[in-house]
């Protein structure tokens, strides 16, 4: 058609026309570290398995891959953790954390259920790697090694592996069978596991043994020491004994009143059990009040609902077969409690303290190089104690006392020690930014309530040892992992490719790199960085 | 060339008359003009239409100031506005009433002039009787066909079917021809005398 | 079909039997009878395919117009007066896409004061719009100009408008020839855009254009005017031949060979003048009459050739530049620049005033006896008893030189008619 | 009824799409082939509301025809921006003719097409809000009442932008343009001006009549797409921020967008013969502050000689729109807007 000159004009043909000369900014796709992530003891990859999770069936085996890529305990972590990822999750900010927690049970019971398992694929490395405990964080840093191409054995004291997952938390919360499963695939890649083998002497056995290294992990399994005064027939017991006791299936008497003196987990775990043993009160003492105690608000609560009692500013002055005489407290400014003078008589058969608990550091007294200090070992940032070779993790070394801690210990030693051998280089990656909530562009995500898990009622609760906290099935496990935010994070959502005034955000439709700014005719506006739910680009200067 | 002004009211129908007088001489293979005074005038004003017939192709575009024939829809326009204006000496003129020249106070206009062309017919008597309203139009150009001769009845009578097909036409017709009677009537009364 | 019929009427029938797909037009007098007339024939399906627009003002008729013909539509309106200034931005958009629409302007005064009667003021306000303007001296020429005008449209890709007088030609009943539509068909091809709105093949139709290309635009337009020029009289010919009357054209002379005064004008009045030339000639005055039949383009040439030999040339025109004088006067001038023959402009029939031929032979016969100053711009039939009062009413508003000469004017005007 | 939510409790609902929703229900955009009627290189200025608003709504339109569009184009930014000679951004058969009569020349190319009979052909007339509002407003009238076939969207920015920002009919009370500066006891535009062509098309109970924002891709898609299954006169009023004319942020154009819905000083409705039948609930609401405050028009109200009380008056008016429209509520308590 021979149309008119300049007034009529081809199609399309403004492309000659490269706008992005314009710019004085670029957008740049970026990862950010989303606050699961970041505050994941266990340095799981949060955002990342649930990225694969939302995909429900097709995604996740390999969202539970993901997890044991740095956790071996998915179905452990998913009843005990106390879930610092929720706490920072920005989903809170919201409407309610996502149920991070629930969802890695989930997947864990998953492969339990269908026999998933991590296979070797390292070559052999020919180094040995002396474990000792076989703790979270002993059978973690063995996990992580033998997948690393080492052979590793691990010598434990006790006659069963788990340490505190076994000792420290009551079957109410995690069933043996749980545990059971995740450490016996731990020990199917070929760890040795030597059982009622206690160290005296590590320097001794890493000679006898011809190893390369070793990671001590022995936890903390004495009973921290609390003076009280104590009249005779006075009945006082220590909470880690108890519940050792109780794992070897014995049945400690502690009467129908049972006093518990502390305010951790382990204070809160006994005046469970003692509940669950047939007490009729089950009293925990603390010297501060609820709001400053370290026990998990989770578990106060439940063991609320479980008619646990909780006698708040008080310190048990005497204890003599008639009860406990506490002595009432006072926060001073600074929240440190203070004496009043005045008591208070408080009837109970037995008294059990929960004061903390510290570690038996007798394999490595007097090793050379070896500090410790206040009942713990000197690492340095590799979890290499002052002996060459020597590393140490867990409830052993200064750090909060948790089992995602001790796994997390785990992994980090496990890291070192393969460096060490010459095997392979420490982690040094720079943290990226962090994806905070002003980063998200919320509007985006959906109104979703969080699902909780259902309880056990509590008269079976005060009754059995049967756990408690129920899991989800496969629908709202689904649900909940589809709550993540992604934060920091392209989940190829399009709105970047949607919302470009200028179509300069190519769309690849490649895993992995989805988009591409086209930086011939992108402007610079960052329309794509502001409309981006999960905060996943950024705009950084041109060099003009 | 014949040149006809129609004086009458808006709503009348002025120019339909020339219209149907310029049609008539069409069918009679002549060249006619028809045209209004071009105008905004409402009903009841008084209004002017022309028509020119000639047996040359008509060119000019002028209104018509010294008309050879006037058609009068209403005799109370005589004391209007001066319809015998530019009348040519031996022009027509056609009243519609069914009084006389004298009785309606106009006798002078036959000063100078042909009295057998200075007509009056009672029109919208007829387009009464036939029609059964007063639209003296048919009539007039019957009466018209009759005094001037111009055009003939038929051609008259064929413009009027033309225009108003159907029983509308046809007592348009009758009250046509009943006028071109009396005004033929009229005129051998008025050569004899 | 040879009939006794009104203007209007005869010239929809001629543009229904150009198949107009588009008609959208506004009403106001007198061009009403035409768009009713056209309702009419798209209603009862005698004109179909055909969409007729009952459109919100003259700038929707043209606008829909040009959206219609973009869309490849043959399309049509018409207006006057008023309506044609109030499509005016329209009018250069069309023109300036070079889009073929055809327009009749049935030629109405242009207020205020409100004046409905004829004159030229509308279409000449829009001479310089980049539309044909063609003008119609008779119904039976504005009949065969829109036939050929769609020809002409179509071409060359350009708008074009049919002038014709207001109420003298538009509600006159006379004989005239429509054409029969295998004539039409035979004579004007269906219309093959240049620019198309098509989803088959998008097209950015009306860009922006800047300083670097307008002119190179504008130049090509006024090309395109030019080449109107030849293709207006080839047209003409052509349909002379197949339809066996002539019409249209650049210009037509009567009686010009031998004539040392030639009268010019345009539309209706020129039967109205060759008349009055006639009787004149019969009493042995070599007098003459040029008819401008396409005002735009301007015939510069054909003008300058046809008054080659006249020593007087009077021009007639139903409108004029206030504040400066004769419009198609002017172009006339400029068409015999450096030629001999002395140019009067006389205004006439403004809103509607019977241009007689009384009137013209008074003022020819002035002309002749050397009563008429040249070069000045003069009024026919102007009442000089009532401006002149008027005049003197506001007489503190005229002093110098310019507003004494127009006083002398009057005084000596007032001896005759103009 | 509105965009139905998809419960997809990620970005189902509001995000352009989500690699794991069904295709069918993410957003044309999100298409590797969509129409990208308006393409780059255009000179639209960054973060351009109006562009984006023509590129949703053409190519939801061509998606919905089949490619069956043809656009007709007010005077206005996005035709300067998007034409100038040698290049066009437009890839879409597309006419411009003057600022006044889109509305009018849609109407023609409708006719031509019913004349040519090419139903399938549609056509899609588009202007700022001077072009519709202001000096295009009779013949988009004149459009409605003759019900042509045309949806005419109008992509509202509030003002003259391509002029250098001067008042137009649809500029809102208080706000800063170049001929309404913040001078005076009533500091920028006066109040009780301007007009709703929303509800003016009503009057003219053409089929369907709906208002949309940028911000809510899914509900303005939703939108073209049910105007484009609908015969006759079509009207979309678009809210486009102007970066330029609002003084926003040209990152905020959507977010500014949003926030005018979800404050309720712009509601977003659909009318079907002059009756509304569904509202775009507020989802988050807020202050009118809030929006004001990301716009330097307003900046004068605020400040060092804050206006509380020019404020109050805005919250009011959004208020009023709220109630009427039954924003907080369910679309059956819409209550009518006067005049139907």
């Amino acid at each position: 058609m021979d149309k008119p000159f300049a007034i009529t004009l081809d199609v399309g043909t403004s492309r000659a026309n490269k706008t992005g000369a314009w710019r004085t900014e670029r957008p740049v796709y970026t990862d950010r570290l989303s606050p699961c992530n970041g505050a994941c003891p266990a340095r799981e990859n949060v955002q990342s398995w649930l990225y694969d999770a939302e995909e429900g069936e097709l995604g996740y085996e390999r969202a539970w891959r993901t997890i044991m890529r740095t956790n071996p305990f998915p179905a452990v972590m998913g009843r005990v953790c106390y879930h610092p990822c929720e706490d920072a999750c920005n989903r809170g900010q919201l409407d309610e954390a996502v149920g991070i927690n629930s969802v890695e049970r989930f997947l864990g019971d998953e492969a339990i259920q269908r026999g998933w398992r991590v296979a070797v694929e390292a070559e052999p490395t020919g180094k040995r790697i002396l474990v000792v405990g076989a703790g979270p964080s002993g059978l973690s840093a063995a996990y992580h090694l033998t997948l690393l191409g080492h052979s590793v054995t691990i010598h434990e004291a006790g006659p069963m592996p788990g340490g505190m997952m076994r000792y420290g938390i009551p079957r109410y919360r995690l069933p043996r069978e749980v545990l059971d499963a995740e450490v016996a695939r731990i020990l199917d890649l070929g760890v040795t596991l030597n059982l009622d083998t206690k160290v005296t002497d590590l320097t001794a056995t890493m000679t006898e043994g011809g190893y390369d290294a070793a990671f001590l992990a022995v936890g903390a399994q004495l009973s921290g020491r609390a003076y009280v005064p104590a009249g005779a027939a006075a009945r006082v017991l220590e909470a880690v004994s108890l519940l050792h006791e109780l794992e070897q299936g014995r049945r400690p008497l502690l009467g129908r009143r049972v006093a518990v003196y502390g305010g951790g987990n382990t204070a809160v775990d006994v005046a469970r059990t003692a509940k669950r043993l047939g007490a009729t009160d089950a009293l925990v003492i603390y010297r501060r009040n609820r709001d400053r105690m370290p026990a998990h608000e989770d578990e106060v609560r439940e063991a609320a609902e479980e008619g646990v009692l909780f006698k708040w500013l008080s310190t048990v002055a005497h204890v003599d077969a008639a009860g406990v005489t506490v002595e009432r407290m006072e926060l001073d400014d600074s929240g440190y409690p203070r004496p009043t003078g005045e008591f208070e008589q408080l009837p109970a058969d037995s008294l059990v303290l929960a004061v903390g608990q510290d570690s038996d550091l007798s394999a490595v007294e007097g090793v050379a190089g070896i500090e410790i200090e206040n009942g713990a070992v000197r690492v340095d940032r590799s979890m290499m104690t002052g002996h060459p070779g020597v590393f140490a993790g867990g409830d052993v070394v200064p750090d909060q006392r948790s089992v995602t801690v001790g796994i997390g210990h785990g992994l980090k030693a496990a890291g070192a020690i393969h460096a060490w051998l010459g095997a392979g280089s420490p982690a040094t990656e720079e943290p990226a930014a962090p994806a905070d909530f002003g980063t998200l562009n919320t509007w985006y995500y959906t109104d979703a309530e969080r699902v909780h898990r259902a309880l056990l009622e509590t008269v079976r609760r005060r009754s059995t040892f049967d756990e408690v906290v129920q899991g989800l099935d496969r629908s709202n496990a689904l649900f909940e992992a589809r709550r993540c935010l992604s934060c920091g994070h392209c989940f190829s959502c399009d709105n970047c490719f949607s919302v470009c005034p200028d179509n300069a955000v190519v769309k690849l439709d490649q895993p992995g790199a989805p988009y591409l700014i086209d930086l011939d005719y992108c402007k610079g506006c960052g329309l794509c960085v502001s409309e981006c739910p999960s905060g996943a680009i950024q705009m950084v200067p041109e060099d003009i | 060339m014949l040149k006809v002004r129609v004086h009458g009211r808006g709503g009348q129908g002025a120019v339909t008359a020339a219209a149907l007088l310029s049609h008539a001489a069409f069918a009679e293979g002549r060249h006619a003009q028809a045209f209004p005074t071009f105008g905004s005038e409402r009903t009841g004003a008084p209004v002017v239409a022309f028509c020119r017939i000639d047996d040359e192709p008509i060119r000019i575009h002028e209104p018509i100031s010294e008309p050879d024939a006037l058609i009068v829809q209403d005799a109370t326009l005589l004391h209007q506005v001066n319809v015998f204006d530019g009348l040519r000496p031996e022009g027509y003129v056609l009243l519609n009433s069914s009084r006389t020249l004298d009785e309606l106070g106009v006798a002078e206009v036959r000063t100078g002039r042909r009295p057998d062309r200075l007509l009056t017919v009672p029109a919208t008597a007829y387009a009464r009787r036939y029609l059964g309203q007063p639209r003296p139009n048919a009539a007039l150009l019957g009466g018209f066909a009759a005094l001037t001769g111009a055009v003939s009845l038929g051609s008259v009578l064929d413009a009027i079917r033309e225009r108003f097909p159907g029983p509308v036409g046809e007592a348009n017709a009758k009250a046509a021809r009943d006028a071109f009677d009396d005004v033929a009537q009229h005129r051998r009364q008025l050569a004899d005398a | 079909m040879l009939s006794q019929i009104e203007g209007s009427l005869a010239v929809a029938r001629s543009v229904m039997r150009c198949r107009p797909e588009v008609v959208a037009a506004y009403p106001i007098s007198p061009q009403t009878h035409i768009v009713e007339g056209l309702a009419d024939l798209v209603r009862t399906g005698e004109l179909s395919p055909c969409e007729y627009l009952m459109v919100e003002s003259e700038f929707g008729a043209m606008s829909a117009c040009i959206g219609a013909s973009a869309a490849g539509a043959r399309a049509y309106t018409a207006t006057a007066s008023q309506g044609l200034l109030f499509m005016a931005e329209a009018l250069y958009n069309a023109s300036g896409l070079g889009l073929p629409v055809v327009m009749t302007v049935a030629n109405r005064a242009i207020g205020a004061p409100i004046n409905i009667w004829n004159d030229h003021s509308d279409a000449m306000s829009q001479r310089d719009s980049g539309w044909v303007q063609l003008y119609a001296e008779s119904n039976q020429e504005a009949v065969d100009l829109h036939i050929q005008a769609f020809r002409l449209a179509e071409q060359l890709s350009v708008p074009v408008m049919v002038c014709m007088d207001g109420f003298i030609l538009t509600h006159a009943v006379e004989r005239v020839e429509i054409p029969e539509q295998a004539e039409v068909d035979r004579f004007l091809p269906p219309f093959t855009p240049r620019q198309l709105l098509d989803p088959a093949h998008p097209q950015t139709i009306g860009a922006m254009v800047g300083p670097e290309a307008f002119t190179e635009v504008k130049y090509l337009m006024h090309a395109k005017q030019m080449e109107a020029l030849d293709q207006i009289p080839a047209i003409a010919g052509e349909f002379e031949a197949s339809f066996g009357r002539a019409a249209g054209g650049l210009v037509r002379g009567h009686r010009i060979e031998d004539a040392d005064t030639v009268v010019v004008a345009l539309g209706s009045v020129l039967g109205t003048i060759e008349d009055v030339v006639d009787s004149m000639r019969a009493d042995g005055v070599r007098i003459g009459a040029l008819g401008i039949k396409s005002f735009r383009p301007w015939p510069a040439e054909e003008v300058r050739e046809a008054l080659a030999g006249a020593g007087r040339v009077v021009v007639v025109e139903k409108a004029f530049a206030v504040g400066a004088g004769g419009i198609v006067g002017q172009n006339v001038r400029l068409a015999l620049s450096g030629t001999a023959p002395v140019v009067f402009d006389v205004v006439a029939g403004l809103g509607g005033r019977a241009i007689t031929r009384a009137s013209l032979r008074g003022l020819f016969e002035d002309v002749l006896a050397d009563r008429v100053v040249p070069d000045r711009l003069h009024f026919l039939d102007l009442n000089t008893e009532l401006v002149e009062r008027e005049l003197d009413r506001s007489r503190r508003g005229l002093i110098g030189a310019h507003a004494e000469r127009m006083l002398r004017d009057l005084g000596t005007a007032g001896a005759g008619p103009y | 009824m509105p965009f139905p939510e998809v419960k997809f409790y990620q970005v189902g609902t509001f995000a352009a799409g989500n690699r794991l929703l069904d295709p069918d229900r993410r957003s044309v955009q999100t298409r590797s082939d969509r129409a990208n009627s308006i393409t780059s290189g255009h000179r639209a200025c960054q973060g351009c509301g109006e562009v984006l608003g023509a590129r949703y709504v053409l190519d939801a339109a061509m998606r919905a025809t089949g490619g069956n569009v043809v656009a007709v184009n007010a005077t206005g930014c996005l035709e300067v921006f998007s034409t100038p000679y040698p290049e066009s951004s437009w890839q879409i058969p597309w006419v411009h003719s003057l600022f006044g009569n889109a509305p009018a020349v849609a109407s023609g190319v409708a006719a031509a097409l019913r004349a040519k009979n090419r139903p399938d052909t549609r056509v899609v007339a588009q202007a700022g809000d001077g072009g519709t509002v202001d000096i295009g407003l009779g013949c988009l009238s004149g459009m409605f009442e003759r019900d042509d076939d045309v949806l005419f969207v109008c992509y509202d920015n509030e003002g003259y932008m391509n002029t250098g920002v001067q008042r137009s009919g649809s500029t809102p009370p208080a706000a800063r343009t170049a001929n309404t500066k913040p001078v005076g006891s009533e500091p920028g535009n006066v109040f009780g001006q301007g007009k709703s062509v929303p509800l003016i098309a009503m009057a003219h109970e053409i089929p369907y009549v709906a208002t949309a924002t940028v911000a809510e891709l899914h509900d303005l898609e939703y939108k073209v797409e049910k105007a484009m299954s609908m015969r006759g006169a079509r009207y979309l009023h678009v809210l486009v921020p102007c970066p330029l004319g609002w003084g926003s942020a040209s990152r905020d154009t959507i977010r500014v967008a949003r926030l005018a819905k979800e404050t309720g000083v712009f509601p977003v409705f659909e009318a079907e013969f002059g009756v509304v039948t569904a509202v775009s609930r507020i989802r988050r609401r807020v202050p009118v502050e809030q929006y004001l405050q990301l716009q330097r028009r307003f900046a004068h109200l605020f400040g060092d000689h804050p206006r509380p009380d020019v404020v109050a008056r805005i919250q009011a008016g959004a208020d009023r729109n709220i109630s009427r429209f039954g924003l907080l509520a369910g679309p059956e308590d819409a209550t009518e807007p006067s005049g139907n």
